[in-house]
């Protein structure tokens, strides 16, 4: 038959992350744990990779999230907003073995996303008067004066979706969403962890979050395997 | 002296009164948190969370928490009629662009001046910003509740702040479990003791120039 | 009862339009027309408000959507990407009875975007190399140019929304988005033309593309009342 | 000398061979359009509108359109199985990541170095850019459909664009109804002549310096 099947980018955990590397820089969804794709970071704990360049929202706690991945020593630089829910995150800072570089979370969602968007940077004034506008480039406009802050990318980013198609169209769960969809775009090998796959048809081209052309791989999650802290 | 628990919701209570019907509110993380319970439900108060939730509700009932339904600070919330889930840029594009009426967080140092540290102590704590700083600048009311001296008993209330800034200038009302303090044109004027402190104790655990009105 | 009635945001067209006057600047949502709101336009033509700053995607067509108040000169100035399907906006141009400036379709989101969003620009490749850079800043990162595009904002915003509740949270229908959500964050005062007005509660917060607190009033629509080109 | 209508699907079929199973595609306005009855179903080639759709289908059949549901062009459309919706920034954001393979739109001229100009005619049309600089710049590939002459017979593959540029260095390939013509360090190989034009009327109707191999 003259038919081509539709691609599935729907592929093994290990097949998707054989992308990720001694050194590779790695954007993450989640936001105190919430969002992060428990089955990668299970997975990249048993690959044993470190040296890891980190970029999200928060250190997770010590046993959730990418917490589980900073306890361990995996990373060697994190660029995010607070580490304050993981001690073991400010005692590698400590000891200088980890390079953390912090911005304002909204200004770093924002650097997130203009490198998905294919942006430069954005214009910010959050933060004037204070630590976070400390070598960094200013510009005026109208007046007033802005930080010029550059659009992040990575080369790959870990998202965790409630549903996806086999083409990577995504919708998320709630608060679960946060800084997945923008890592989702940053990154140059996105890989989707998902609840539910499901055939292309069957989420609602009005309620994607996430088109599926972001999105390079697909895997199925096995549930979240730590313990919340209110648990 | 440290601020027990009935401080605590005292100075919750206290805060709850500065909310007003209708209104778009962000509570930090710890203390904040325990306004909400004193705002009356019929005030339509939307609750904001900088994770990316418009319109939070109360914690669920026992067991019935939603793992993937929780404010910024970890802990599961409910969902209010007419609320909204999105992505932190929406999150902290509410914020920015101004439409938060009041944001109640804690503080390590406020100023004279309004200004507020809060998310950092060199060579000890350096847990990050997180959205303190947006929020701080960008909220329309900044109301700060905090113990009136630290630990070691410290002034927290201070001429010039000697930690590293958050925002500068941005409080507008201090509450402790001493004192409610407005910011007003630089100034720090005490509208209010609360029992069981004396003018005495707040003038003489505060660093920076009271006035009394 | 000791009871609030929720706030409800719906009022009168009249009412919703009182915010715009001679001179006021205007963002509008629509793409060729399609999502522009009908009935706003209808009764701003009626109410022979002039001399408007307009805002928004393309100049529409002679006798739709946003086209019908420029095509009756009633705008002083137009910020927009293009204006070739109402030769109208181009008599009207060449006339210097409309001041036209001209950005990159995606720029131009962006920069009503960024107003929205409490940015004051975005630094952008698009256009280096043509007339869209002239007169631009520029700034330098990492050894590639990027032009510096401030952030628009309006005094008020015109919106079409499938649904929108009485708080002001808003779905769109399809390819009737487009520019919607953006000029819906950007202005003062935005006034929603909904084709249906639901209670608080009724919309899945999961779908909701603009969240009420970006909105002011809300009317309910009449209707297209324009023929488009392909009917 | 004008295209007929002929000719537009001659040329729109030559496009469509450029497209690969998989691809994602932006068609302009006009000529362009046509390109999409030519690419195989099955080759699940996703459809870029950037008015904020992803994965356009076919006109709808008659009766069926649905006033919200259009192209860029404001052609009543259907959506693929896969499809989604969004606003314009994401649209563009889809382009200017580079996430486009294929770009396909008409040029008022075209120069040896790959230069486009499709916007603006000084002093007589101002259309607008609309999205043309960002689907020009970003997209992988440009495939520009044009008339070889314009109407009074001039040359519109030029050494040098005399009109104001929509993006430099960008074209990939000119397909007119004369000639397939690849843009290759800044110089022009014909491909293939078509039928029933002569390399010689090629090279005459065409300022421009071209090569054969």
């Amino acid at each position: 038959m003259n038919h081509v099947r539709q691609i599935s980018k729907v592929v093994s955990l290990k097949e998707a992350l054989s992308h990720i590397k001694r050194g590779t820089s790695l954007m993450y969804g989640g936001f105190g744990g919430i969002g992060s794709p428990p089955s990668i970071i299970e997975a990249l704990l048993q690959m044993k990779v470190s040296q890891l360049d980190l970029i999200g929202n928060d250190a997770g706690f010590p046993n959730i999230g990418i917490g589980r991945l900073i306890s361990e020593g995996r990373a060697r630089s994190l660029l995010t907003s607070h580490i304050g829910s993981n001690p073991n995150a400010g005692r590698l800072m400590t000891e200088n073995k980890l390079d953390v570089t912090f911005f304002p979370q909204g200004t770093l969602a924002e650097k997130i996303r203009a490198g998905g968007m294919g942006l430069g940077g954005i214009l910010v004034d959050v933060g004037l008067g204070t630590m976070a506008e400390e070598g960094r480039e200013k510009v005026e406009i109208q007046n007033k004066t802005y930080l010029i802050e550059e659009a992040l990318t990575a080369e790959v980013a870990i998202v965790y979706a409630k549903q996806a198609d086999e083409y990577g169209n995504l919708v998320f769960d709630k608060s679960a969403r946060n800084f997945n969809p923008l890592v989702a775009m940053a990154a140059d090998v996105t890989i989707v962890e998902a609840e539910q796959i499901v055939p292309n048809g069957e989420l609602d081209p009005e309620n994607i979050v996430t088109p599926g052309v972001f999105v390079d791989y697909i895997v199925q999650s096995e549930g979240v395997n730590w313990q919340w802290m209110w648990e | 002296m440290d601020v027990g628990v009935d401080y605590r919701r005292v100075i919750a209570e206290w805060a709850a009164k500065e909310i007003k019907p209708g209104m778009h509110v962000n509570l930090g993380i710890g203390m904040p948190t325990l306004v909400a319970g004193f705002v009356p439900e019929h005030y339509n108060v939307m609750f904001h969370a900088e994770n990316g939730i418009l319109g939070t509700g109360p914690y669920p009932i026992k067991g019935g928490e939603d793992e993937n339904l929780c404010d910024a600070g970890g802990f599961p919330v409910t969902a209010v009629p007419g609320a909204s889930f999105f992505d932190s840029t929406m999150a902290f594009g509410i914020i920015r662009r101004g439409y938060l009426d009041v944001t109640i967080l804690g503080a390590l140092q406020v100023s004279e001046a309004g200004d507020l540290a809060n998310w950092i102590v060199p060579g000890k704590r350096v847990p990050g910003m997180g959205g303190a700083i947006d929020l701080a600048q960008k909220s329309k009311k900044v109301i700060v509740l905090m113990n009136h001296t630290n630990k070691s008993g410290e002034a927290k209330i201070v001429k010039k702040c000697t930690l590293p800034l958050t925002a500068p200038s941005c409080v507008d009302v201090i509450i402790t479990e001493r004192a409610i303090i407005d910011v007003i044109n630089n100034e720090l004027h005490v509208r209010r003791i609360l029992a069981p402190y004396t003018m005495e104790e707040v003038i003489s655990s505060t660093e920076a120039e009271l006035h009394f009105s």
